[in-house]
Parts: structure tokens; C-alpha cells; sequence
């Protein structure tokens, strides 16, 4: 008794669909950032769950994508947080409502 | 790998998902996002992906969500509580997952079960970044580098 | 005679589990983990208990007292009288503080404290938990401590708890770089993450004489004291207990915890201090193995313990010895000292091994830290550095 | 042994190389730092070369050449490589010495500068390179290692930026040297065509050896003339001699070290290595490329000092002698005394050396004079300067029996008076070797004797720093004589790989004689012609000189440099400047018609298209423009701004396409 493929594809779907939710329903700019990262961890599952299950499991690949896709996501995660930082500096907010102005 | 345990981790991990994507203090949220990550990492070691757990749980609880604090603490101005939610996003996200699961659920080639497999050693692991995988390690590395560099300047105090 | 006393613990977890020959395969999984986690939990709280005694007695003696000696033979069940004070001690949670947060903060500590204390080999066969990647689950579940520390400093809604953590936070991830970085050359050198292939890869004697300890290698000797002081560090002791500097900021991030909560925080400070101990014992000491041949036959365990315990009386006597440092002293200390010689040491690895691992790549690897040294030394002309302090008050 | 520094004798111009990266990447503070750092770096290519000498002393006609490749094109291998011969190791011996010598003497002279780091950083830079042309082994390697000596040498001369006269000086060689290089390297192309190769040696297959040369042919003496040509540049041989007087604008040692040792010695040097190109088929060791060697170092050593005696500059009267000694090595070198030319190569590079660094420590004690006119009397002020000048002077004069460069010219005039085809060179270069002799003396005895003049006042001797090397490099000149004597010409057989041994009856030879003679007449007329320079004499006034006072309109000739800069300005640049005009006027009236022409056309054109563009299609293109404004309109309304709104609208179209394809499927 394991669990099939299809689990973890529909737990990867669940996850990311929680990541949109936090992304698109919540005003606080931090919020977006934890959806975005929740969405790529989903991404990260799938990676992880197909190379798993592969015909071929024996060459890295779903690991390795999954292991520069962290990384990437990680450099994003630092970059939007200082994006924050600063925009909070400039604007005095981090509601993205307020934030729809190019020009500061 | 039993189904006992997949569907504990499933549930833990997408409760504390939730959690983090609807929680109303702030704080908590960040602190239910890395549960949630634990949780991932939880399901990638029952992939036999120990070494990507062990990466994620590194990265995520003791940098990215130590940022994520960080970052609360210093905009708290306005952090207070979050107050209410765009329902017309709630609407999208659940729509999508109800496609994502009426499709997933309708695929059916999704439904095998894992070929036996090799246990993936953190020295193979290794070995593929240093050969096969070197330029994009490269890249990598010269992106986390960027991206230092890039977060420092973005926040300096601008001197006045 | 020798083996069978040696693999004594091994083979009484082997008769207590026969008792449940037969059951499904997950009830011996779980019996068997269990019976780890009851022994880790026995050992090192007992050790916690001893030494936190140890302590005392022994910083009394370096300051001319004679420490407690009023409970039990030489003051020995002191310990027990403390848990008993700690316990019956009121649970004070603020009023505005956090309290999910509050309550969860020590637990968390805790709970990781000890996990890294799984994958630690303490003798021969006996690692409690056997992982492909030991040292990175060391790292990782280690690194939940920074979470830990800033939740409690920010649930406890208090600015000094706030500002302790802040330390703490600041200092952990500055020397959590070097700690890890100097990790990186006995990882390399060995090819694997794995604490028992480590402690394997280090056994045999030079010339009969000398054990193959990565210590006594330039770049082990120089990673070793770099990851002592970083382990110093990260458990926040002295030199380095800037986060819970009494004199500054009252308890750092305890300030308000009371009772039970405060004992689990200061055990969990202790039990991290074994860890990183133990680690360091584990990848550059040699593990378990014997440091003469002829004393092969006592146990493995017995010399990982007097190793650990070795370091240990290191850290009790470094706190009786010096004083605390400045926080900004130390952030210019990691970035520019221990991390640049960090990276000097995985340098000096590769070279020591691309010459050969014999006495040409001894003198090789001297050479190049001893040149990133000098370097160093000179650019960073610390008579400066960590000159008088230029005080700017309401600037 | 051997083996060892073969492998390893690219170290040799890397260690000078790497001490110059370094010290130029030192801060500007760091004065001792990167002295001591260049210091070390010198010291230590003395120390290979010391190594790389004991091979070829223990083994006679020692010859080892080490090459790799450096590139492949096709089926051709690009080969580069290092050879190791007495010529080599004596060179660079030589150099590193001097050079060790100069280094330790630029501490004390540049002590005050300001840019002192980046001094050092080019002064190893320059040795490094000159190392390197030493011991390169294909033609291509040293031709890299001589633009580098180049580049060194334009960055030094050049050193005092902020002085209009050193940048152009500093222009003016690099220009002047690459209208040579020029020559040497269409005549390096040409050697590749003929050989395929441009390894001097590579086990019979180089293009110095007997199977390289037998593939040449007839080319080789045009061959040769056009490396040759590349010499005279460098070794400021007439007519590309004009630059190396105005290089004195560089700071003294640079002047010591690039213009008077080493670097215009590579020509020379270039000469001699490649001798088998100039010597193919030889009758009686004379080919016509030779024969034009000879009469070019003939007319450059009587032409540089007759000038030098009218100089007034005591670096410029310096660098005419080196100017004139140079041409009398490329004479030697053309009459087949390859060996007599080298030693007078190192037996120059000392003892030059020494006159130079001897003149910056007497600049530096007259702070910063150069005109021997406004000097004198300084030998009281200056007694050790004084000393090791005059042995430098003795020596470059050719004072036989205890002066190295005595026995150098002595040998090179008596394979002078050996040459078949004519005499005429050897009596010419008696009237060098007395001419030296006279403007030496003349300049002697305006700095040091007779008394003080205008700028000596507190004048005082240098520090150690500059007179220890002072005393080295005398003692060099004086001690170098042990190994040039006839009775036991060990650096002559070295060269030649012939075995010695002592014999003390060739000690007395007729050209000693010779060259005694030559030398007391060239001081005796010096002593009595200047004995009252200086002073007033009769009507003569102070400031002018004996020989101006007597021949007034030559000696103008000669101070003016016989008017050859003022005669390339006439011709050569000149016709540049025609040239240019030419091209300008080219430009501005007849190419810029045909473009105006051309632009009238498309004018007319416009003109036609225009009126069709208004009246056809901009009425379409405006009710067009209304049409898509009130599109945008519609448009920016979605555009509010809202990042969430964006982010629900892809996903909804991602919803959208993942239905389409699950319902597809």
C-alpha cells in the first residue's frame, strides 16, 4: 500500500493553489511573497514526485531541478524582501492596494 | 513508504499551508509557513529525496523564513493585523483548484505506482552538480551572488 | 572480551528487541526508535545534570571558592534541588505577550537541541540515527534555533527580549557561515556526509604512532579551532554571550521566561553546547577511536565521552577565563577573519589532497594557510580594528 | 641541475613579472613594501640566473632549447620555447646584476617622488620583459618580449607625466622604435613563409640550424637587413638614433637601466642571436647584409660623438656615447667578432651603468641641474661619486690594462683591422676611440673639476643607498678585466664555446699599443683643449666653450645634433603632414560633394514623397490614430495598478488553457 503518483500531484495542486490564495486575497505585500513561495514549493513537489516515479529514476534530473529551483527561489525570496523593505521605506506601506503608482 | 504516513504529512503540511495563507497576525502566518515547509520536507524524504529535504529545511527555516521575520519586524508600522481579504481572490484560487484537481483526477496515466530505485546518495548528488550540472552551478552561484549584492543595495539607507 | 563490551549497548538493543520478533516491520521501527530516543534522553540529560554542577564547582575553584557543596556528597544532587526549585517556580507569561508563540518558543528549542543530537556517532555501531546526510541534517535542523530564539524574543513582547534576540539572530548567522564552511574540508576530504564514514575514514596511526585524526592536519588543525569558536558562538556562551549579556539587556531573549520555560532554554543552550561538541569531537578528533593503539581495547563510547567531556571542561574553562566581547568586534571578527580562513581551510584541503596526503601536502597546506594568515593579519591590522571604542551618544 | 633550471627558466622573467602585478596593485603608501617587494624579485632572477649560468660554464658550447606549443592553426603548430646558451646566461647575468644595481640605487634617487610604488612596479615590469627577449628561443617570443621592452620603456621615460617634454620624449621613442619594429617583424613573416618555423633551435629543425638555413636562400640577406632594421631602432643606430637622447627625460636610473645596460643592448643582442642569418654564405666571412651592419655602426659611433662633444646635458653627452658605443658593438658584430661585441656588450652595460646612476648622484647633489656648464669643482663635495665616476669614464675611454672596456675595444679593433674587404672602418674607429676618450675628459673635468659654479651650493654626497650601488658596479667594471685580458680571454672562449687557456705572452699585442696611444691623445688633447673650461681665458667668457670659442659654426653643427631632427622634420614629417592635408582636402571638398550629391537626390525624392505621404496616407493614418486612442482608453482601465488584479487574471487564464487542454485530451 503506497501512495500513487496521483497523491502527491493532487497535494502539489492543493499547495498551490493555498500559494494563490495567500498571492491574490491578501493586501499585506509580505503575504504575497510567502504565496509565491508556497507556489514553488508546489512546483518543487512535482519535480520531486515525477522524477521519483520516472521510468528512469536513476539520473538526477527532477532533483537537481528542484535543487537550482530552491536556490532560485531562495535569491528571489531575498530580493522581494528587500523590494519590501524599501518600498516600505518610500511609500510608508506595505499594502499593495496602496502601491499602484510607477512613479514615486 | 505508507499510505499512513503520506496521508498524515499530506494533512499537516496543507493545514499549515492554509494557515500561513490565511492566519490574520502576520507572524503567525510566517511561523505556519515554515511548519508548512517542514512538512514539504517531510514529503520529499518519503520520495527518497533526503538530501532536497534536508536543502529545503536549511534554506527555508533558517534563512528565508528567518527574513521573512525580519522583514515583519522591520516594516511593523502597519503590519498590526491584516485586515480583510479580497474575496474575488478567493474565488480564482479555489476555481483553480477545483481545474487542477478535476484534471488531475482525470489523468489517467498519473496512477502508477514508484519502480523500485536506487537510494539517491548525497555523493551522487555531488558528483552530477560537479559534472554534468556545473554550468548551471555556475549560474547559480553567480545569481545568489547577484541577488546578495542586489538585496544589500536595495535596502542601504539612502545618506541624506 | 573487548569487542563483546564494546558492542554492549548495541546487543542489549538487539536482546530488547527480539522480545518483539514476529510483530509487522513498523512496531520494530518504532520499538527500536524509541529505545534511541529513551537512551539519548537518559545520557544527556543526566550529562546535562552533571555538568551544569561541573560547572559551577569548577569556575568556583578558578575563582578561589568552592562552589556548591551543600546538597548530597560534594554538592552533587544540586542538580535535583535546582529542577525541584525550577518546577514549583511560578509560570509568569506577560500580559501583551504572544502566548501560542510564547509557549512554543521553548519547546521548539528543545526539540531541536536534541535532534541534533541523533546523528552523532558515540562508539562504534552506535549512532542513533543513521542518514545519508548526517552532517546536513545536523546543519538543518540546527539552523530552526535562530526561528526559535526570535520567537521568543518577539512573542515576549519586551524590547530587551526583542533586542537579545536580534543579537543572537545577528551572531548565529554570521558564525554559522565559518561553522559550516569549516565543515567543508573533511566532507570533501572524506567524500561523504555521513558521520560514521567520517569517524571511519579517520581511523589507523602514522607510523603506528600517530592516529589519523583530521587535527593533525594544517587545514583540520585551523578548521577545528575556527569551528570551536563558532560552535562557542552558536551556543552563546563565553566569550560570546552577547545575546544575554546580564549587565546590557537583563536575560536577552529569557528576560521573560520563568520557571520550567527558563530551565528548558537552559538546557537547551547545554544540550546544544553537547552537540556541537560532539560534532567536532565526531569530525575532527577522530570519533570514538582510540588515540594509542594499545588502548583500542576500552570501549569506543568511553573515549567519545572523554573527548566530549575534554571540550566541554575547554568551554567551562574559556568562561572562567575571558571576558565578553563586543558585538560589533564580533561581526567584524566572523566577516572578516574566521570566514576568509574558513575558505582558506577547504583551499588548504584540496591541496594537502592533490599533493598527495603524505608530508608534501602536510608542508603544502601549512604553507597556504600560513600565507592567507599573514595576509590577513596584516590587512586587517586588528591593532586598529579592535582599538578604543569611539563612543557617539545623541548623535 | 641543468635540468632543473631548464625546466624552470620561464621563472626567470616571471619572477620580475609577478613582483611588478603585485606592487602595482600595492597602495601608493607602501613605499618600502614595494621596494623591498621589487628588490626581492630582482634578487631572485639573479639568483635562477646565477643557476642558469653553472650549466653552460661546466659544459663548453652549451645549447638547450626547451619549447612547447602554443597554439595550433590547422596543420601548423605555433611553437614557442626558452634556449639556454652561454650568450643567453652571460646576458642575463649582466642584466639582473645591473639591474639589482639600479634598483637598489632608484630607492635613494626617487626616495622623494610621489608615484615612487608605481615606479617599481614598472621598473620590474621592464626587467621581467628583458629577461625574457634573453632567453626566448623562437623569433615570435622574443619579438612579444621586445614590444613589452618597448611598452616598459615608453612608461618609463614617460614616467613624469606631468612634464609636456618627457610624454613627448616618451612618444617620440615609442614611435621612432616601431618604424624598426616594423622592419623586424615583416622580416619575422617572411622568415615563417621561408622556414616554417621560428624556433631558433629545435634539434636541427630551428631556423638557425643548418636544415632552417638551407630553405632560405638568397631571401636571407634581405631577411636579415629587415631584422637588422628592427636593431637599429632599438639600438638607436643611425638613422632611427634620434630618440634615445630625448628618452633622457626619464628619471636617471631609467636612463641607466633601459638606455644605457639593457634594453638598447637588446639590438645588439637581436644581432647576435640571430648572427647565422647574416653570416649565410659567407665568402671569407663577409655577406653584403654584414657589410651594411658595419658601415651603419661605423657612421652611428663617429657621428653620436662628434655630437657628444658639443652637448652641454651630462645625461644627453651620456646617452650620444651610448648612442657611439653601440655603433662600434654593431661593427664588431658586422666584421665577425660576434664575441668582441658581446663582451664590450657586457662590459658597456656596467660601466654605463655606472656613469649614469654617477651623473643622477651628481643631479641629485645639484638638485636637479643637468647642465655641466653651471656645475665643477664637485669632486671636493662628492669624493666617492667623483671616484667611480672617473673609473666609469677611464673605462668607457678604453684605458687599457686595468679598465674592462679597455680590453673589449682593444679586441674589437684589432677584428676590425682583420676585416677583408676594406680598412677604412678600422681607421674610422680610431677617430671614435680618441673621440670618446676627449668628450669624456671634457666632461669630467667641467663637473668635477676647477671650481664651483652656479648650482653647486650645498651640494653633498648621496646617501648610501646610491653610492653602494655606485661602488658595485665600479668594482664590476674594474674586476670584469680578469676574464677579458688576451693572457686569459675566458668570456671570449666561453662565447665562442672554444676551451681556454692562460697564456701571459698574448697580454702584450700590437692594439695594445694601439689603443694606448689612442686613448693618451684623446685625453691629452682633452686636458689641454678644457684645461681652462670654465673660466675665463683671454677674451673667451666663462660660459662659452673652448671649442666654441675656436670653431664656432661647427660647434653649433654639433649641438644642434647636425640638424637631423630639423632635417626629418623637413622631409619625413613634412611629408606626413602633405600627406594629410592631402587627405583632408580629399575629404572636405571632393568626397563631401559626391555625399552632398548623393543627398541632393534623395532630397529631390523626399520632396515627391512627401507630397504623396500627406495627402494619401496621412488621413488614413489620423482616423486610424482617434480609432486606437479610444481602444487605449478602454485598455488603461484595466490597467489600475493592482498587482493582485494582474496575478488573478493570469491565473484565471492558466485555469482557462489548463481546461481547454484537459477537455482536449
Amino acid at each position: 500500500m503506497t501512495p500513487t503518483l496521483q497523491a502527491f500531484v493532487l497535494v502539489s495542486g492543493a499547495l498551490f493553489s493555498i500559494g494563490l490564495l495567500a498571492a491574490l486575497s491578501r493586501r499585506h505585500a509580505i503575504f504575497i511573497l510567502i504565496g509565491i513561495e508556497l507556489m514553488l514549493a508546489a512546483a518543487n513537489l512535482n519535480f520531486i514526485a515525477f522524477w521519483h516515479f520516472a521510468p528512469q529514476p536513476h539520473q538526477p534530473t527532477g532533483v537537481m531541478f528542484a535543487i537550482f529551483s530552491i536556490a532560485i527561489s531562495a535569491a528571489e525570496a531575498a530580493i522581494g524582501l528587500a523590494m519590501v523593505i524599501a518600498v516600505y521605506r518610500h511609500y510608508h506601506t506595505t499594502n499593495v492596494d496602496q502601491l499602484d503608482q510607477l512613479k514615486g | 513508504m505508507s499510505n499512513a504516513a503520506f496521508v498524515i504529512i499530506a494533512i499537516f503540511t496543507l493545514a499549515a499551508a492554509l494557515a500561513a495563507a490565511t492566519l490574520r497576525k502576520l507572524m503567525h502566518a510566517a511561523l505556519s509557513f515554515a511548519v508548512a515547509l517542514v512538512g514539504l520536507a517531510a514529503l520529499f524524504f518519503l520520495l527518497g529525496a533526503e538530501f532536497v529535504g534536508l536543502a529545503l529545511v536549511f534554506i527555508y527555516i533558517g534563512a528565508v523564513a528567518v527574513l521573512i521575520v525580519f522583514t515583519i519586524l522591520l516594516t511593523r508600522r502597519d503590519v498590526g493585523k491584516d485586515r480583510g481579504f479580497n474575496w474575488a481572490g478567493v474565488l480564482i484560487a479555489l476555481a483553480v483548484f477545483c481545474g487542477l484537481t478535476w484534471s488531475i483526477l482525470k489523468t489517467q496515466s498519473l496512477s502508477i505506482v514508484a519502480p523500485h530505485i536506487r537510494a539517491l546518495t548525497v555523493k551522487r548528488i555531488g558528483e552530477a552538480l560537479m559534472t554534468g550540472y556545473v554550468w548551471p552551478l555556475q549560474c547559480v552561484g553567480l545569481l545568489l551572488t547577484a541577488a546578495l549584492i542586489g538585496a544589500l543595495i536595495l535596502v542601504m539607507e539612502e545618506k541624506r | 572480551m573487548s569487542k563483546s563490551i564494546d558492542q554492549v549497548f548495541v546487543n542489549a538493543k538487539q536482546w530488547l528487541l527480539s522480545w518483539l520478533a514476529g510483530s509487522p516491520d513498523w512496531v520494530i521501527q518504532v520499538a527500536s526508535i524509541l529505545i534511541n530516543v529513551f537512551m539519548l534522553l537518559a545520557v544527556f540529560l543526566t550529562l546535562f545534570a552533571l555538568i551544569s554542577v561541573l560547572e559551577r564547582k569548577i569556575l568556583a575553584r578558578m575563582q578561589n571558592r568552592y562552589g556548591p557543596n551543600r546538597v548530597g556528597p560534594f554538592g552533587l544532587f544540586q542538580p535535583i534541588a535546582d529542577g525541584i526549585k525550577m518546577l514549583i517556580k511560578e509560570d509568569i507569561v506577560p500580559a501583551r505577550a504572544d502566548k501560542i508563540v510564547h509557549f512554543l518558543a521553548p519547546v521548539l528549542i528543545a526539540a531541536v537541541a536534541i535532534l541534533t543530537l541523533a546523528v552523532i556517532p558515540y562508539g562504534r555501531n552506535m549512532t542513533p540515527f543513521t542518514i545519508d546526510g548526517g552532517i546536513l541534517f545536523f546543519f538543518a535542523v540546527g539552523s530552526a534555533t535562530e526561528l526559535a530564539v526570535f520567537m521568543a524574543g518577539w512573542a515576549s513582547n519586551n524590547k530587551f527580549s526583542m533586542l537579545g534576540a536580534m543579537r543572537a539572530i545577528a551572531q548565529m548567522f554570521s558564525y554559522e557561515l565559518p561553522l559550516i564552511i569549516t565543515v567543508l574540508p573533511v566532507v570533501m576530504v572524506v567524500g561523504s556526509l555521513m558521520p560514521d564514514r567520517i569517524v571511519s575514514a579517520q581511523a589507523g596511526y602514522t607510523f603506528g604512532l600517530v592516529p589519523r585524526w583530521f587535527v593533525f592536519t594544517p587545514w583540520g588543525g585551523v578548521a577545528f579551532i575556527l569551528f570551536f569558536v563558532s560552535g562557542l558562538v552558536e551556543s552563546n556562551r563565553t566569550p560570546f554571550d552577547v545575546p544575554e549579556g546580564e549587565s546590557e539587556i537583563v536575560a536577552g531573549h529569557m528576560t521573560e521566561y520563568s520557571g520550567f520555560k527558563y530551565a528548558t532554554f537552559f538546557m537547551a543552550e547545554y544540550i546544544g553546547m553537547f552537540a556541537v561538541s560532539g560534532l567536532s569531537a565526531t569530525l575532527f578528533l577522530g570519533g570514538w577511536h582510540a588515540p594509542v593503539r594499545v588502548l583500542e581495547i576500552v570501549p569506543s563510547y568511553v573515549w567519545f565521552f572523554l573527548k566530549l567531556s575534554g571540550l566541554l571542561f575547554v568551554y567551562i574553562w574559556i568562561r572562567g577565563t575571558l571576558p565578553r566581547t563586543r558585538i560589533d568586534q564580533m561581526m567584524n571578527f566572523a566577516w572578516k577573519f574566521m570566514l576568509p580562513m574558513a575558505f582558506t581551510c577547504v583551499i588548504a584541503a584540496a591541496v594537502w589532497h592533490y599533493a598527495g596526503r603524505g608530508l608534501r601536502g602536510w608542508l603544502w597546506s601549512l604553507f597556504v594557510i600560513v600565507m592567507v594568515y599573514s595576509a590577513l593579519s596584516i590587512l586587517l591590522d586588528t591593532r586598529r580594528k579592535f582599538g578604543p571604542r569611539v563612543y557617539r551618544f545623541a548623535e | 641541475m641543468s635540468a632543473w633550471i631548464l625546466d624552470r627558466l620561464w621563472l626567470i622573467p616571471a619572477v620580475p613579472f609577478a613582483a611588478s602585478l603585485i606592487v602595482l596593485s600595492l597602495p601608493n603608501a607602501w613605499r618600502r613594501r614595494a621596494a623591498a617587494l621589487a628588490a626581492t624579485g630582482q634578487v631572485a632572477a639573479l639568483a635562477l640566473s646565477v643557476v642558469a649560468f653553472l650549466p653552460t660554464v661546466q659544459t663548453h658550447g652549451f645549447r638547450a632549447a626547451q619549447n612547447f606549443t602554443w597554439f595550433t592553426f590547422g596543420d601548423n603548430a605555433l611553437q614557442l620555447g626558452f634556449v639556454l646558451d652561454p650568450l643567453a646566461a652571460a646576458m642575463l647575468l649582466m642584466i639582473s646584476l645591473v639591474g639589482l644595481c639600479i634598483f637598489v640605487f632608484s630607492i635613494g634617487y626617487m626616495a622623494d617622488d610621489k608615484n615612487f610604488v608605481r615606479f617599481f612596479a614598472y621598473l620590474s615590469f621592464f626587467s621581467g620583459a628583458m629577461l625574457g627577449v634573453v632567453i626566448a628561443n623562437s623569433l615570435l617570443l622574443l619579438f612579444i618580449f621586445w614590444e613589452l621592452v618597448g611598452l616598459a620603456s615608453y612608461l618609463l621615460i614617460g614616467f613624469w607625466i606631468e612634464r609636456p617634454s618627457a610624454s613627448a620624449a616618451a612618444k617620440k621613442a615609442f614611435i621612432t622604435t616601431r618604424i624598426g619594429d616594423m622592419g623586424f617583424f615583416l622580416g619575422m613573416l617572411w622568415l615563417y613563409n621561408r622556414s616554417g618555423t621560428l624556433l631558433f633551435y629545435d634539434g636541427g629543425k630551428g631556423c638557425l640550424e643548418s636544415a632552417g638555413l638551407a630553405m632560405l636562400g638568397a631571401s636571407a640577406t634581405f631577411i636579415a637587413l629587415l631584422i637588422f632594421f628592427g636593431a637599429v631602432g632599438k639600438s638607436g643606430q643611425f638613422p632611427l638614433h634620434v630618440w634615445l637622447p630625448d628618452a633622457m627625460e626619464g628619471p636617471t636610473p631609467v636612463s641607466a637601466l633601459i638606455h644605457a645596460a639593457t634594453m638598447v643592448a637588446a639590438g645588439v643582442f637581436l644581432v647576435a642571436r640571430v648572427y647565422p642569418l647574416f653570416s649565410l654564405g659567407a665568402i671569407n666571412g663577409v655577406t653584403s647584409s654584414l657589410t651594411v651592419v658595419v658601415w651603419i655602426g661605423v657612421t652611428t659611433a663617429l657621428m653620436a660623438a662628434l655630437i657628444a662633444i658639443a652637448q652641454a646635458d651630462i645625461k644627453r653627452i651620456l646617452a650620444y656615447s651610448t648612442v657611439s658605443q653601440l655603433g662600434l658593438m654593431m661593427v664588431s658584430l658586422g666584421v665577425g667578432g660576434v664575441a668582441a661585441g658581446i663582451m664590450h656588450l657586457i662590459a658597456h652595460g656596467f660601466f654605463k651603468a655606472l656613469l649614469f646612476l654617477g651623473s643622477g648622484s651628481v643631479i641629485h647633489g645639484c638638485h636637479g641641474e643637468q647642465d655641466i656648464r653651471k656645475m665643477g669643482g664637485l669632486r671636493r663635495f662628492m669624493p666617492v661619486t667623483f671616484v667611480t665616476y672617473a673609473i666609469g669614464m677611464m673605462a668607457l675611454s678604453g684605458v687599457p690594462l686595468f679598465f674592462s672596456g679597455g680590453w673589449t675595444k682593444e679586441e674589437i679593433l684589432h677584428a676590425v683591422g682583420h676585416w677583408p674587404p676594406s680598412h677604412a672602418p678600422y681607421y674610422l674607429m680610431f677617430a671614435g676611440v680618441v673621440l670618446t676618450a676627449l668628450y669624456m675628459t671634457r666632461q669630467i673635468i667641467y663637473v668635477f673639476f676647477g671650481d664651483p659654479r652656479a648650482s653647486v651650493d650645498h651640494s653633498h654626497e648621496s646617501p648610501r643607498v646610491m653610492t653602494r650601488p655606485l661602488i658595485a658596479l665600479a668594482l664590476g667594471a674594474i674586476l670584469l678585466s680578469v676574464v677579458l685580458t688576451p693572457a686569459w680571454p675566458w668570456l671570449h672562449e666561453y662565447l665562442t664555446g672554444e676551451p681556454v687557456h692562460f697564456e701571459i705572452g698574448r697580454l702584450i699585442q700590437p692594439a695594445l699599443f694601439v689603443s694606448l696611444v689612442l686613448v693618451s691623445a684623446g685625453i691629452g688633447v682633452g686636458l689641454w683643449m678644457y684645461r681652462k673650461a670654465g673660466v675665463q681665458a683671454g677674451d673667451r667668457p666663462a660660459q662659452i666653450d673652448p671649442l666654441e670659442y675656436a670653431q664656432p659654426a661647427l660647434f653649433r653643427f654639433l649641438a644642434n645634433k647636425m640638424w637631423i631632427d630639423e632635417l626629418y622634420y623637413r622631409t619625413v614629417i613634412a611629408f606626413s603632414w602633405m600627406a594629410a592635408r592631402l587627405s583632408d582636402w580629399l575629404d572636405r571638398y571632393f568626397w563631401d560633394g559626391l555625399v552632398r550629391g548623393f543627398g541632393a537626390i534623395g532630397q529631390v525624392f523626399a520632396m515627391f514623397t512627401t507630397g504623396v505621404d500627406e495627402r494619401g496616407i496621412n488621413a488614413g493614418v489620423d482616423e486610424t490614430t482617434v480609432g486606437a486612442r479610444g481602444l487605449g482608453r478602454l485598455m488603461s482601465a484595466a490597467h489600475s495598478g493592482q498587482i493582485q488584479i494582474y496575478l488573478g487574471v493570469v491565473a484565471i487564464g492558466m485555469l482557462a488553457l489548463l481546461l481547454l487542454y484537459a477537455w482536449l485530451v
